[in-house]
């Protein structure tokens, strides 16, 4: 999974004031967009937020597309086929260029993907590869990769968020200096990045051999302006076009001058507790704290109702087309609901073997202040019912690194999925095979053998009736207790509306939609 | 108007010499700040300057001689404001001019020379600059380079008027004497050619050397130029050997006004009296100072009749309640041209008695023990001093402050150690209390030798306590200002028991007495004492832990006469009572012949002359020595008046 | 000459004192008063103020104006512990440097000298943000980096106590050095130094409502005014005296702590000079 | 060059003194290297894991970084390769971006660079006009007023100053652009950086108010000023050439700490403009405790702090006569002491 970011992605059911907004196909010269926090450098193996991302995908493609309400499509592979269940080929669109006019070819693919799994890269895609066997080019455009083991999410991985595809000329030149502000990045994508100031500001400009259909949008600044206070003058001054990635709260102030899209962004904030160590390997205990937590309350006070209460650790969006909407909804509404109510909080605490209350600590990132608001929102519940919980703030790279260490009982999981598919989120979360990511220790053998069977099932309504078992068995052992599924923000001037604002609008070339207001 | 011109303008005037060039009537100056109100300071200042006179205005500390004279240049401090009166330069009253106006005056018409040499010049300007910054625009068109030239010639020309060479145009303050810069700082006050001069103390903070080199400067220079010069002074001295007619101040009045010689001859005030009486003579020795009693009032602590008469020997009830005024007076037989005048309303009933300055009584030369000092090492000597050698270093270079010094004082004997600023007498005393190191030779001080090249130890210093102690000059940083007399003098008396048994140990209250001191002043904090009384209670400190040497280092320099008087009579008593031996520091010579058995003379770090007191100042052998002699004012007819 | 001197004590000065005081005994006890401060509640959310909440609430749900009362000694306890342990640390280093002089003199001043090129802010982000301390190395960073001025300050006052007649009296009547030392001299440096210790305490509020700016403050949680103003600054929508109160409570506290210390220097050096 | 010139020169600065003030300058330095390499070990964890950042740490991946760091060898040899490295402006590669930290720290330092020298430029040009101002009004009501004035300004946090500055001036009035660096190096940079030179500068202009009020207050009342009115100088030439040359000194000596005073606040000042200075990439670095930049910038800071330290030793003695050829044991740091108490906000007391 790419590291929680500050900002973070745009999902489906776009609210808001740009909701319906239409645009005109008229050209646009240049626009500047500001973005919450700065960059350091381009190449997301590197720096995996979300915003690297935002920025990469402009000039980078893969070899699928993910269109905004996230279905896979072709990108720089005009077709791929799935001959057996380890084994993927992809043909490639022919005719492409990079930016720097060198064509585009098979063996750039097998570069990229070679230069994310040697670990001498240290890629932080690199986990994303680590069942993949061999990857060759089996014709002049074509590519076949195979799996040790059958893995049904693979073709995400071969979308933006697990691969971006870069020549190989450019990749043996700048080993370990790419996306600098000197190498930039180079792609086929439908922008040349032409000038990076670490910390300061992106410059595009549109490619205009791109394969795909023009941009309006000729010349796109993102500037990096990482005060709220700053970014808003900017925006009343006339300075930026719009923002994006905008935090709930932050957002509010912009609503009289642009028009904010609020879109679900798939990511999910849960805690998550050790279920081998004590306390909290008593059911008891954790649906203690689940009674205590005031779900409805944060979303409506810290997040300003701009987040969804989560009823599971996959968002209902990212089911995508693996299972219809309401399928989905009435497989979430089996799973125990566990309401605000601290007498059934403390009723639970009695059954416990921690009847007499105890002391836990609560460690959260500093880029998530929202998730801060949180845990002292619960630990202000838990001091009612006897717990205290201490809470404390930590830099992203510790809490990244606490993690997966199983120092802490208690944590925040806190995720960002790349892909429109649940299994990202219940694979290594919930599978007991997946001990580095397992980190509740949670071991079910129910859920182990769904998760399995739809691992390697091809068929897709049998993943999804797995996938469904695993995730509500799940809900009720409350290794994980989901708080929120959050919502982002951006903001577009009057003059410009950004069309199409799926749940997955940022995961393809979101700039390419950009037009002026009809 | 050019310098030439100007100084062609004085010709021009100088017949009607004698025309008043400055007339102060009935001044008034009042303190505006004060919490409780104005309080009055100046209460009604008369005096008249001439063309070409020098007059001066003598007056104990606090007496308002300089507010008086700021006055005048409208120089006022804040805090201070003109209540009434009128000051009028060449007839022409200043008093409610603009600061404009008035600033147009200075420089011209009158300048202020002020005291201290060393604080008066801008440290980080060079001579001629400040010299420059005075003069008259010179001619020198518009031509940047000749105006430079004709500048630097005038710069030139009025170093060589005060008897500087040309290259101290180029020189900052601090690379020149004391004398030296006070003869820049004349340059400077008369580069705008002023009518008026006034100098305030101009030599106070000088050495007696260079203190006549200064004087016989301005009054050369007043008479070349046929300035009117105003010479403020606390030295009666001063001001009788350079002054044609002198003002006596007091608490803001001038109770007395003569010529030189009819004062100094004939006062006709008992104040007046009272200062002639209390300066010690450097020709004879008397039984005791005839000193003034008390010291001067606060402003806003005088009463409605005479400023003096708490300190009057001849106050009569008239005297407390009756305003005085400065009446004429017939002079004592005299004709003399100038006016007398004087505002003691006694003076019908009492002139006779205040006649005789030299009512004093001289005592015998003391009987001295036959030896000399520092020729044989006494004993039992209270202090003993061998070759010492000091040298003080700094990066800017080594500076030797002693060599080779060799000085006894043996017990229950006075012996003065005298010298020119800087010739090593405060290291000498310093060494001997352990303040200072010496790097070679011996010291001892009551048998305790003390360690060469550091400081002596916390123990050593506690046995060198009951030997030694020590006044300093500075009455105002002597004491501990938040500490109370009681508290100070009971720390002394338990760091002095500490060493010793106790038993015989005086109380708080019988050393306050010994140094003539009302018991009450205990619970006094040194801010509520006068300068006199916080050396007395230094002095009682001092001999809390009853030593066997006093050192005092200037002790009673910075005092008023009279006071100084007082200090001088209580230190003689109290060292024939107890018996101990002094070494006492000073310049005045005066004073040495007042109170010293033995005499050393310093010079340059060594000791040139030693010996019985009076053989030294009657018959000095090193010419160092008699320089000295010769610069005292007075002494010897030493008059710089025409 | 006529004077338009300001009184000593002027309304301004009356003024600032009264707001100390107040912030005094809101640290003492602002937190035993209004005990439930931190109470919450989340279905408030961040409100305008009104509604029983005279500044309003955060987001979730405190009350602001509480949450000041009992922020008040956080904030103020940090800082007044920086600007104390520094004056303790400058009393006595400046103390033994001015009074003993010789080598311990020579190796503080190099020390003092060291500390005082360095930017004190830049320090403390770099050393607490790598070391990991938080906020206690932070306060203790900053003792150590305010203390060089206070060394300064009182080596200086007391070299020029230290030569002046009644101190020399003192050594010479063998008191010991200690008793010198904080019997005479001490005191007398003391009011220049109380003096200081305001103008570092208000510095002292500065600079740790910047570090908490920058995210390297007090806990969260905490109710310190930096970190309500920092936390709270993008409430400017829906509640903008969640940051401005604490924002104008900062700003209060240093303007009256600078103003008390200009003004009792200016005390202390007319009393000097009188 | 005449020759009294060269010879007041040499008089004035004499070898002596260079070299030894320069050997304090490089005394200082070595210790605050140590300090800064020492930054490295004080991070919390293995140096090697540190260098490596949050890269999956493969055993060869931290045998490589070990080695290349050469973290095996002893202290005292680490510290001689990183200071030699150092010197020769190898500083490494950043763990964030992999770019070369001189290459990143050269580009920053030419905004911040900017910044400062503006900000300086602000406090010098408010500062010292308002403190002359001051000193002469000294204790009346504009006086009064002009120290209000600088106490807010130094009670105010500079990044809640910019926020202020940002909606007046940029927001309100519309004047200077709220953010960002601007293009190029010419008028628009300039326009960029008017409002963060402000909120940068505020702070250090109440600094250099008081500094400068105090000095002139205690030049009028010294006795050459007295002097020189009761001469009939001019007033003019009094306040210019007595005053104000009296000043210079005891202002020129805190302009070292100004300095430091102002590099401190680029970090707030940056963060609050979005201006990628030295000041945000230290935040950043901190927090991504990305070591070698640390270390790096914390390098660069100290030696120019220690320059401007050096600057102002070796010009004081230019300016002031007197610290020449010093009879007495005069100290010169003890103006600085009196500068650096006034930048806590003392008042040297002027000798009784
Ligand atoms: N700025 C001031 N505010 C209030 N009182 C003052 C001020 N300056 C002087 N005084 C008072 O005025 C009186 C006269 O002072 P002045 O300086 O004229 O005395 P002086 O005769 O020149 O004494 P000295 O011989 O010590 O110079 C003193 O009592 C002094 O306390
Ligand atoms: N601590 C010191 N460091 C350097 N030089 C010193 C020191 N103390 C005294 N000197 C120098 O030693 C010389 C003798 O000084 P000392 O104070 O003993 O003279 P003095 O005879 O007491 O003079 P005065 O009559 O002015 O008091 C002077 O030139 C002085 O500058
Ligand atoms: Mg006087
Ligand atoms: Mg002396």
């Amino acid at each position: 999974a790419c590291a929680p970011p500050p900002a973070k992605e745009s999902g489906d059911g776009a609210t808001g004031s740009g909701a319906g907004a239409r645009g005109a196909d008229v050209p646009i010269d240049s626009l500047t967009l500001a973005l919450p926090s700065s960059l350091s450098t381009l190449d997301v193996g590197r720096e995996s937020g979300v915003l690297n991302y935002l920025v990469a995908v402009l000039a980078q493609e893969s070899l699928l597309s993910v269109d905004p309400s996230g279905k896979l499509g072709p990108g720089l592979a005009s077709s791929w086929k799935q001959p057996d269940a380890r084994t993927y080929v992809y043909t490639l669109r022919r005719g492409v260029t990079f930016t720097d006019g060198t064509p585009f070819t098979a063996d750039d693919v097998v570069a990229s993907i070679d230069a994310i799994r040697d670990p001498k890269n240290g890629s932080a895609l690199g986990y994303a590869y680590a069942g993949v066997e061999s990857v060759k080019s089996t014709g002049d455009h074509e590519v076949t990769i195979r799996l040790k083991a059958p893995d049904a999410m693979f073709a995400w991985t071969t979308t933006a968020g697990g691969l971006l595809v870069s020549s190989r000329a450019f990749l043996t030149r700048n080993k370990g200096r790419i996306g600098t502000a000197k190498t930039l990045l180079l792609g086929t994508g439908p922008y040349r990045i032409t000038e990076f100031a670490a910390d300061d500001h992106v410059l595009l400009e549109r490619n205009d051999a791109w394969w795909g259909e023009k941009p309006a949008v000729r010349k796109l600044k993102l500037s990096f302006v990482p005060d709220a206070g700053t970014r808003l003058v900017a925006m009343k001054s006339g300075a930026v076009d719009g923002a994006l990635g905008l935090a709930s709260d932050e957002a509010r102030g912009w609503e009289s001058d642009a028009r904010v899209t609020y879109t679900g962004d798939r990511s999910v904030v849960s805690l998550a507790f050790d279920t081998a160590k004590a306390p909290f390997d008593d059911l008891h205990v954790r649906r203690a704290i689940a009674h205590a937590a005031d779900r409805e309350g944060m979303v409506k006070g810290i997040l300003h109702g701009k987040a969804e209460v989560a009823d599971a650790l996959p968002s209902r969006e990212m089911w995508g087309d693996l299972m219809p909407a309401s399928e989905v909804s009435s497989g979430y509404d089996a799973i125990p609901a566990l309401s605000f109510d601290l007498d059934a909080a403390r009723a639970e605490l009695d059954k416990s073997s921690a009847k007499d209350g105890f002391t836990a600590e609560l460690h959260y990132p500093n880029s998530g202040p929202q998730l801060g608001k949180a845990a002292l929102a619960l630990a202000a519940s838990l001091k009612e019912i006897g717990i205290t919980l201490n809470v404390k703030e930590i830099t992203l790279e510790q809490w990244v690194a606490e993690l997966g260490s199983g120092k802490q009982p208690l944590q925040f999981l806190w995720y960002f999925p790349v892909t429109g598919d649940p299994a990202e989120l219940a694979d290594p979360y919930l599978n007991a095979a997946a001990t580095a990511t397992d980190i509740a220790h949670y071991d079910n053998s129910t859920v182990n053998t769904a998760l399995d069977t739809a691992k390697s099932a091809t068929d897709k309504d049998v993943r999804a009736r797995e996938l469904m078992k695993a995730v509500q068995t799940a809900g009720a052992d409350l290794p994980y207790l989901p708080l929120w599924w959050a919502r982002t923000a951006s903001a577009f001037s009057k003059e410009f509306v950004l069309l199409d604002q799926g749940p997955f609008a940022f995961i393809g070339p979101w700039a390419t939609r950009i037009r002026k207001s009809a | 108007m050019t310098a030439r011109a100007a100084m062609a303008g004085h010709a021009a005037t100088a017949p009607a010499a004698t025309g008043q060039l400055l007339a102060v009537d009935g001044l008034r100056v009042s303190a505006t700040a004060a919490p409780g109100g104005p309080v009055p300071i100046l209460e009604g200042i008369s005096l008249e300057v001439g063309r070409g006179e020098c007059i001066g205005i003598v007056g104990e500390s606090g007496s308002g001689k300089s507010l008086a004279m700021r006055a005048v240049a409208g120089l006022l401090p804040s805090g201070t404001g003109v209540t009434g009166g009128s000051v009028r330069i060449d007839g022409r009253e200043v008093l409610g001019l603009s600061p404009r106006e008035h600033h147009a005056l200075r420089g011209r018409r009158v300048t202020l020379l002020m005291q201290d040499p060393f604080t008066m010049l801008h440290p980080q300007l060079t001579c001629g600059r400040q010299i420059a910054d005075g003069l008259r625009d010179l001619d020198g068109g518009r031509n940047l380079r000749r105006a430079k030239a004709a500048r630097r010639a005038e710069v030139e020309r009025r170093l060589a008027e005060v008897g500087l060479g040309p290259d101290v145009a180029d020189r900052y303050p601090h690379e020149l004497s004391g004398g030296m810069r006070q003869r820049v700082a004349a340059a400077a006050a008369l580069a705008g050619d002023p009518e008026l001069l006034i100098a305030d103390e101009p030599t106070t903070a000088l050495d007696a050397a260079s203190q006549g080199a200064v004087l016989d400067l301005l009054r050369g220079l007043q008479r070349s130029r046929h300035m009117g010069l105003v010479l403020i002074t606390h030295d009666l001295r001063v001001a009788f050997s350079a002054c044609d007619r002198v003002y006596v101040l007091y608490a803001g009045q001038v109770l007395e006004h003569g010529s030189s010689h009819e004062l100094e001859s004939g006062p006709l005030h008992p104040y007046t009296a009272g200062l002639l009486a209390s300066e010690p003579s450097v020709h004879e020795r008397f039984a005791e100072l005839p000193a003034i009693p008390g010291s001067v009032p606060a402003p806003g602590s005088r009463g409605p009749g005479c400023p003096f008469a708490d300190r009057c020997a001849h106050a009569a009830p008239v005297c407390r309640s009756e305003p005085v005024e400065l009446l004429p007076q017939v002079g004592a037989g005299t004709a003399e041209r100038t006016s007398r005048s004087s505002a003691c309303v006694r003076m019908p009933g009492i002139g006779g008695a205040l006649l005789a300055p030299s009512a004093r009584t001289v005592a015998e030369p003391a009987a001295v023990p036959g030896r000399e000092p520092g020729a044989e090492p006494v004993p039992d000597a209270a202090l003993v001093a061998m070759s010492v050698d000091r040298t003080f270093r700094s990066s800017a270079g080594d500076h030797t402050a002693l060599r080779d010094v060799s000085l006894t004082v043996p017990r229950n004997t006075v012996v003065a150690l005298v010298g020119e600023s800087g010739s090593g007498k405060t290291t000498l005393a310093r060494i001997a209390v352990g303040l200072e190191t010496f790097d070679g030779g011996a010291v001892s001080v009551g048998g305790i030798s003390l360690p060469t090249g550091r400081r002596p130890t916390t123990a050593d210093r506690r046995r060198l306590a009951e030997q030694v102690q020590i006044v300093f000059q500075d009455p105002y940083s002597s004491l501990n200002p938040l500490r109370t007399v009681g508290a100070t003098l009971r720390e002394a008396l338990a760091a002095a028991a500490g060493g010793r048994g106790r038993g015989e140990a005086p109380g708080v209250e019988d050393l306050l007495a010994q140094v003539g001191l009302p018991g009450a002043y205990a619970s006094r904090r040194p801010a509520a004492l006068s300068g006199g009384e916080r050396q007395r209670v230094a002095l009682a400190r001092a001999l809390a832990a009853r030593p066997r040497l006093l050192i005092c280092d200037e002790a009673v320099a910075a005092l008023d006469v009279s006071v100084q008087a007082q200090l001088l009579n209580l230190l003689v008593t109290l060292q024939r009572e107890e018996g101990f031996a002094v070494l006492f520091i000073t310049h005045d010579l005066g004073v040495v012949r007042q109170i010293a058995d033995l005499v050393a003379v310093m010079h340059r770090g060594r000791i040139v002359e030693q010996g019985v007191a009076a053989q030294v100042l009657d018959a000095p052998q090193h010419p160092w020595t008699r320089r000295m002699i010769d610069a005292v004012p007075g002494a010897a007819g030493n008059s710089r008046r025409s | 000459m006529k004077s338009r001197t300001v009184r000593r004590f002027s309304p301004l000065t009356v003024c600032c004192t009264i707001l100390l005081v107040l912030f005094a005994l809101a640290a003492a006890a602002g937190q035993l008063v209004l005990p439930d401060w931190d109470a919450q509640d989340l279905t408030t959310g961040a409100a305008m103020p009104g509604g029983g909440h005279l500044l309003g609430t955060d987001e979730l749900g405190r009350d602001i104006a509480r949450m000041v009362v009992a922020g008040a000694r956080s904030t103020l306890a940090g800082a007044a512990l920086v600007a104390v342990g520094s004056m303790v640390i400058g009393n006595v280093l400046g103390l033994l440097a001015g009074y003993r002089g010789g080598w311990i003199d020579t190796v503080v001043r190099r020390w003092a000298d060291l500390l005082l090129a360095l930017p004190a802010l830049l320090v403390t982000i770099v050393v607490a943000g790598i070391g990991g301390g938080g906020y206690a190395l932070a306060v203790g960073v900053l003792v150590v980096l305010t203390s060089p001025a206070d060394i300064r300050l009182v080596r200086s006052a007391v070299l020029e106590q230290r030569h002046r007649a009644y101190v020399e009296a003192a050594q010479t009547l063998g008191l010991s050095p200690f008793t010198v030392m904080t019997r005479h001299i001490w005191p007398n440096v003391l009011p220049v130094v109380v003096a200081n210790t305001l103008l570092n305490f208000a510095g002292a509020i500065v600079a740790l409502s910047s570090l908490s700016f920058l995210g390297l403050g007090v806990p969260p949680g905490a109710p310190d005014w930096g970190r309500m103003l920092s936390e709270n600054r993008t409430l400017l929508y829906d509640n903008p005296s969640a940051a401005l109160a604490p924002a104008v409570l900062i700003v209060a506290a240093a303007v009256a702590l600078n103003l008390l210390g200009d003004r009792l220097f200016e005390a202390f050096s007319d009393r000097g000079r009188s | 060059m005449t020759a009294t010139t060269r010879s007041r020169l040499s008089a004035a600065l004499p070898a002596g003194l260079v070299v030894r003030r320069l050997g304090g300058t490089l005394g200082l330095l070595a210790v605050l290297s140590v300090a800064v390499f020492a930054l490295l070990q004080a991070a919390p964890g293995d140096p090697a894991q540190t260098l490596l950042g949050p890269r999956s740490a493969t055993p060869e991946a931290l045998a490589a970084v070990r080695a290349r760091h050469h973290l095996d060898s002893p202290m005292a040899v680490q510290y001689w390769y990183w200071l030699s490295d150092a010197v020769r402006l190898d500083l490494g590669t950043s763990i964030r971006t992999g770019e070369s930290v001189a290459t990143a720290l050269g580009d920053r330092l030419v905004l911040t660079g900017q910044l400062v020298g503006l900000g300086f430029a602000v406090a010098l040009l408010l500062g010292i006009p308002l403190g002359v101002l001051a000193g002469l009004r000294n204790r009346r009501v504009t006086d009064r007023a002009v120290q209000s004035l600088g106490v807010v300004a130094l009670s105010t946090p500079a990044f809640a100053g910019g926020l202020v500055l940002i909606y007046v001036f940029s927001l309100m009035l519309g004047w200077f652009p709220a953010y960002g660096p601007g293009e190029g190096a010419g008028t628009d940079r300039l326009r960029h950086l008017v409002l963060p030179a402000l909120a940068l500068g505020l702070a250090v202009t109440a600094v250099l108010l008081k500094l400068t009020r105090a000095a002139v207050i205690r030049e009028l009342g010294r006795e050459h000023v007295t002097f020189a009115r009761a001469r009939g100088v001019r007033e003019r030439d009094i306040l210019l050439r007595y005053v104000l040359r009296g000043t210079v000194v005891p202002v020129l000596t805190g302009i070292g700490l100004i300095l430091a005073y102002l590099l401190a606040g680029t970090v707030m000042v940056e963060q609050v403009f979005a201006l990628p200075g030295l000041g945000s990439l230290l935040v950043d670095s901190v927090t991504f405790r990305d070591v070698p930049v640390v270390q790096a910038e914390a390098l660069l800071i100290a030696a120019l702090v220690c320059l401007a330290n050096l600057v102002t030793d070796l010009v004081q003695p230019l300016l002031d006569p007197q610290l020449r050829s010093a009879p007495a044991a005069r100290n010169p740091s003890r103006a600085k002491a009196s500068a650096a108490a006034l930048l806590s906000g003392t008042r040297e007391e002027g000798k009784a």
